[in-house]
């Protein structure tokens, strides 16, 4: 009999979460008992896995591994970091950017990594960078002409270029495979408590997969009483489209990430200057535990 | 304020700024301000919806909960600190920094302390109300006349008695200005501690909300708490007015 | 006695530091660094002149929102507090600006005033403004009215009174108000910088907490608390400074 | 109105107060002779405090008019000057301040005013006590304080509400001589009242004698002579006594 | 102390007080025989109400000590009850909660002290008014309510600083007359400030001229026989004359 386990999500439940949700309802079927805190951010979600009061996390917690010396551990990439420069029409590739302000949300956080390793690429080096979190508030900033170019997340990516094509659209861009969401833990917790992670990564590799063939599962599978099935109709009739996209743009890979991914980020993760130290000196055991996902597979 | 002889309630004035508000929607100034009337509707919506109620309850329980600690602590402290100089001088550093201190910073803290749960959610709230009340309690004793206190002690008061019945009665005036506007700021807190500590009540929704532009949605939720602002605030400008009668014969 | 309240001080601050580091190094929390090793990092950052940068940065638009909103509130507070009128008609709004989640609010500003100055000295009003005119303007309707009565019998205008009696009368309740919302200006200037661009101090605090530098993270925040109730002191002084009669000292 | 005469400084016609229910003044009408000092005598709660705030135009009266110098009253003017009974200090500032107060309000210059003031606090006997908060002082000393803030403004008319009712006896006398040389060299026009009849009659050219609530002036007694009379054996004059005891006896049959 | 006899219901011993730089009282020492009713007679600002505090316990002394039957006064006790100078009513209260207010704090329930206060409101002639608040009453009546308040708790001990400062002639006959009944008939003891002479001379059994500050005792006065007088002769009377002449004429030479 094990306790429930205390989930740290790093936002609050809306369609980005469905096929997590979807997920947590199969393993409950299969016996894990769960609860769920959503906190403000991810630091507050890695703080909680840090300090014990949560179980499992929701975030890519690289800096906080190498820096605080805790043994927590990935075993899960939930999501890949699948973000989109999008501008107006004056610049048609990224480096057009050179030198020209550009839109991002937090510094060291996500979009920032990716602006560096771009201006790594490419060579390059953008001007000003001002950051408002959320991608939604950045399209309202472009909106209202504040900016000319930011970095944002799929789904809005296609929002806007959806209703305002003809004023803003996306550069092309390379791929990245590191991870934008993984799921994580403490590696004590989680040799006390396998029973329940293997179901947990069982569930969702299972969703993953599912997804993978129709889309439009999770919305079907959504439980109407949980809480995703809450939220406002507006944001539910989007979940076919949002989970058709994103199965479409890679966002999630049907292995959970794993080895793979794990050496993608620590690639990403380093040239983005949030893993410090030499390179060849970072050790993949630090930062996954890969054996659930290996036995899972 | 009175209007041909009649006297319109304090709210009152809300209808104007209602209907400027109305208007400005009408003309689309901005996507972010739905005419009101639009609002309403979706007020009317979601008002029981399972994640509303629920909304509602959360946020109503630590609200409550907060304040009741902010004021049963706060006057107490704050009446303490204007009469005794030794706490006063062992406290008011410290009501300070906590005052000055970003209380988005101190979140970290209380949640190592007190856990992620309803808990530092009620602190966070009570913290948000606490330190006018403190301040202004303490400002209103200190002005206290004090040929007041030098009777209730010729009547032989207990420290218990003095501080009921004189020091408290008093500072009346400004204890309960501190306590309106820790109310009020009470309000913004628990929605601050919800969004910052764990996501919950209607922090939950306004989150929610703005992330997807709901914006009818939002201002729903907003003019929830702004009424329910409106309505502590009122309940105690009816008491304030009470004591109005004697706030301004106080000699010094 | 001027050194047993400094000793009080440094008591107290010996107990709450020597609270932290323990705290800190019992290791509850691997997010809580020890007292000693936060100011270390405030020691580094003040060497470096990182932190003189920074501040040079947080305090423009601080400096200007706490100008504005004090001048600006006390102004309105008195104004509310004077006629019945207008306080039916502005009150709410200043309730509602009290009550309102300003984190929520920051998109709209950032549409309406961009991302620069402008939009971080309109969270500092925001922020500060309220709590200043709220009690200023309770303090107001409170002051003594048999000394307004001398005034004008002795031929005050409506300004002198207002200058030279209301104010002075109100002052303790305008201070407290006043430190109220300077330390919500400090808040508002930090959030700003959190929300709208990471400048200054509020990047050091976001920046060093993305990349799990606690110790520099709570050295920026200790700094700015810090500054804040130096800042808090130096009212106080202005007050008794100004208001010397006033302070009748406390009661027991 | 044009039957005003000078002589009057100020006059008060079929004045009415009513506090919601209660009704302090009926139909009350006295006249103030200029460069005379009339004493109102009345008892506690009759309304003498109400008809000064009146005079002074800081009250409204329900029904009525008053004139000062033919001009009718509706707000205070530079010409009154107010003794208040409640004191009215401001806490927060010192003596010297609150002494200047008046002049500081009619736009004195600093130096000025302060010289000013620092006369009269002497006058009134504080020196010492300039830089004094009010709450640091007596009952007594808080008294002087208003008293020396409304002789400071120099106004032809002033309205004392028992100004001399916490002092001693013998800073009373003299603050009385000096209010008579007032009256006699500067033709100022004085409206005091008291509760002490022997004050009264020593030093007023008319009293009026208030009823009680609702109050009018029952009658108006002219005692003369007894100014100029040695202060010190005035105590034992027989005019005086009979004066002062006519009065008394006056004033016991309207308190019943 | 053993050496205190029961004769003395206060006696004051070897008082200095110092405000900061300003020393009140030096070296004053003083007795208030059991039953007596001693009036302190003194400039204003000497330190008559300082005094008073220090004796109801409210004011520590720089040095010195007070006896209170016998007992080292510490604070204040049911001993002893005050009447303020400034009357410190709570502006919050009716009249009627005002005056019960000593009693309510002493525990007596409600009804009775109620019932006790309506006596003493009767008393000072305040009936009507027992459900106005101060602000509504004018200051000869605020202060009455105060004295009330002291009254309705029956001590054995009365401080009343200046306590008919502000009431009219007749009333305040009246009062003086049922204080002389209380310390016949009821042998309280009563510790009387007034700047009156005639008042003092009038009711007292001693009376205490005090010096200006720093201030103590100069002169005690014992006059006698006065009160069983006819109240409406007596401003006549020529001992009566006599002694209030001489004090004034003390009184005066300290006064410079
Ligand atoms: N709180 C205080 N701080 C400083 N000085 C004070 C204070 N209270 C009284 N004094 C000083 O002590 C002296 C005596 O004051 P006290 O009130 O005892 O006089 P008093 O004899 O009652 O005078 P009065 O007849 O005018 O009421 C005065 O000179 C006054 O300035
Ligand atoms: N603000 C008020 N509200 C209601 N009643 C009032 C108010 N002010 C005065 N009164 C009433 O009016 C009457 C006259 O008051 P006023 O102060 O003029 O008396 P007074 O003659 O000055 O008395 P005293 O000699 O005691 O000072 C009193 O009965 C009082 O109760
Ligand atoms: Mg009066
Ligand atoms: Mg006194």
């Amino acid at each position: 009999y094990a306790d429930k386990i205390r989930i740290a999500l790093a936002e609050t439940p809306s369609d980005e979460l469905a096929a997590f949700f979807v997920a947590l309802d199969r393993a409950k079927a299969n016996g894990l008992d769960y609860e769920w805190t959503a906190f403000a951010d991810e630091e507050l979600a890695i703080q909680s896995i840090l300090s014990g009061q949560m179980d499992i996390g929701f975030g890519t917690p690289y800096s906080a591994m190498q820096k605080s010396k805790a043994p927590i551990r990935i075993i899960f990439q939930l999501s890949k970091l699948k973000f989109f420069p999008v501008t107006t029409y004056d610049y048609n590739k990224l480096e057009d950017l050179n030198g020209e302000p550009i839109l991002l949300h937090s510094r060291g956080g996500g979009t920032d990594s990716i602006a560096n390793v771009i201006e790594d690429k490419l060579n390059m080096k953008f001007g000003d960078r001002s950051y408002i979190s959320g991608s939604s508030n950045r399209v309202a900033a472009l909106l209202a002409g504040q900016a000319k170019a930011t970095i944002i997340d799929l789904s809005n990516k296609n929002k806007i270029t959806a209703s305002h094509g003809d004023q803003f659209h996306a550069l092309p861009m390379f791929d990245v495979d590191a991870s934008d969401e993984a799921l994580f833990a403490n590696l004590d917790w989680i040799k006390s408590n396998s029973a329940d992670v293997d179901i947990f990564v069982k569930a969702l590799l299972s969703v993953y997969r599912d997804m993978a063939k129709d889309p439009t599962m999770i919305r079907k599978e959504t439980n109407p009483d949980g809480p995703i099935g809450e939220l406002p109709e507006e944001v539910l009739s989007e979940l076919d489209g949002f989970y058709a996209d994103a199965v479409a743009g890679g966002l999630y890979d049907i292995n959970g990430g794993g080895e793979l991914a794990a050496n993608a980020d620590m690639e990403w993760y380093h040239k983005a200057g949030q893993l410090t130290g030499d390179f060849g000196d970072l050790d993949i055991n630090d930062f996954w535990y890969l054996k659930p996902l290996q036995d899972a597979n | 304020m009175y209007l041909f002889g009649y006297k319109l309630p304090g709210m009152s004035s809300l209808i104007l700024w209602g209907l400027l508000w109305e208007f400005l929607g009408q003309i689309e100034v901005s996507f972010f301000l739905p005419p009101l009337s639009a609002i309403f509707n979706t007020l009317l919506e979601i008002y029981n919806s399972k994640a509303f109620v629920r909304a509602l309850y959360e946020t109503g329980y630590s609200f409550l909960a907060g304040i009741f600690f902010a004021v049963f602590i706060g006057i107490p402290t704050g009446i303490l600190m204007g009469k005794n100089r030794f706490l006063d001088e062992l406290l008011l550093p410290w009501v300070n920094v906590f005052m000055s201190a970003p209380l988005t910073a101190l979140v970290p803290v209380l949640m190592v302390l007190f856990g992620f749960g309803l808990k530092s959610i009620i602190i966070t709230t009570t913290l948000f109300a606490i330190w006018i009340i403190i301040l202004n309690s303490r400002a209103g004793v200190m002005q206290i006349n004090r040929s007041l206190v030098d009777m209730a002690n010729s009547f032989g008061a207990s420290p218990i008695d003095a501080f009921i019945k004189i020091y408290f009665w008093a500072a009346l005036p400004e204890i309960l200005g501190g306590v309106r506007i820790g109310f009020i700021r009470a309000v913004k807190g628990v929605i601050i501690a919800q969004l910052l500590i764990s996501i919950v009540g209607f922090g939950a929704l306004f989150e929610l909300y703005s992330s997807r532009f709901l914006m009818t949605h939002f201002w729903a939720v907003i003019l929830v708490l702004f009424a329910l602002a409106f309505t502590l605030s009122e309940l105690l400008g009816m008491l304030a007015r009470r004591v109005d009668y004697y706030a301004s014969k106080r000699s010094q | 006695m001027l050194t047993r309240s400094f000793f009080l001080k440094i008591l107290s601050g010996a107990l709450i530091f020597g609270a932290w580091e323990y705290a800190g190094r019992t290791g509850v929390n691997y997010a809580l660094p020890t007292f000693l090793e936060s100011m270390k990092a405030l020691f580094d950052m003040t060497m470096s002149g990182l932190i003189f940068e920074a501040y040079a940065d947080t305090l423009r638009p601080l400096a200007v929102g706490v100008f504005i909103s004090s001048f600006i509130g006390i102004g309105i507070g008195v104004w509310v507090g004077l006629s019945e009128k207008f306080d039916w008609l502005v009150s709410p709004i200043f309730i509602i600006m009290q009550a309102a989640p300003l984190a929520a609010l920051i998109p709209l500003l950032i549409m309406a005033y961009g991302i620069g100055l402008t939009s971080k000295v309109f969270v500092v009003c925001i922020m500060a403004m309220p709590v200043i005119v709220l009690n200023t303007s309770v303090a107001v309707k409170n002051t003594p009215s048999s000394v307004k009565e001398m005034a004008r019998s002795f031929l005050g205008t409506e300004k002198d009174v207002i200058l030279k009696i209301i104010i002075p009368a109100a002052s303790p309740v305008i201070f407290a108000g006043l430190r109220l919302g300077v330390s919500a200006g400090f808040i508002g200037a930090i959030l700003a910088e959190l929300k709208i661009t990471p400048t200054g101090v509020g990047d050091i605090i976001s920046y060093s907490r993305m990349t799990a530098d606690y110790p520099s993270m709570y050295a920026a925040i200790f700094s700015i608390i810090l500054l804040a109730v130096l800042f808090l002191n130096l009212l106080e002084k202005i007050e008794n400074f100004f208001f010397k009669g006033n302070n009748q000292g406390y009661i027991s | 109105m044009s039957d005003q005469t000078t002589d009057n400084a100020v006059s008060v016609k079929n004045i009415y107060k009513n506090y919601g229910e209660i009704e302090a003044l009926r139909d009350l009408s006295l006249d103030f002779p200029n460069g005379q000092l009339t004493s109102l005598l009345g008892p506690s709660g009759c309304g003498k405090t109400t008809l000064l705030k009146i005079i002074a135009g800081l009250l409204p009266a329900t029904q009525g008019e008053v004139f000062v110098n033919g001009s009718l009253v509706t707000k205070p003017g530079p010409d009154r000057a107010f003794v208040f009974q409640d004191f009215a200090l401001m806490p927060w500032a010192s003596v010297l301040r609150n002494v200047a107060f008046g002049l500081e309000l009619r736009g004195v210059n600093k130096n000025e005013r302060e010289d000013i003031a620092a006369k009269y606090i002497k006058d009134v006997g504080l020196v010492g006590f300039e830089n004094s908060f009010p709450h640091e002082l007596s009952g007594g000393m808080r008294q002087r304080v208003g008293l020396a803030r409304a002789l400071s403004v120099d106004s032809p008319v002033l309205l004392m509400d028992e100004p001399f009712s916490a002092v001693d006896e013998q800073t009373r006398r003299k603050f009385q001589e000096d209010l008579l040389n007032l009256v006699k060299n500067e033709n100022k026009t004085f409206i005091f009242v008291t509760h002490s009849i022997e004050e009264a009659v020593y030093v007023s050219d008319q009293i009026a004698i208030l009823l009680p609530r609702p109050s009018r002036v029952s009658e108006i007694i002219k005692p003369k002579g007894f100014r100029n009379k040695d202060v010190d054996s005035i105590r034992k004059d027989r005019e005086y006594l009979d004066t002062v005891e006519s009065i008394w006896k006056s004033l016991r049959t309207y308190v019943e």
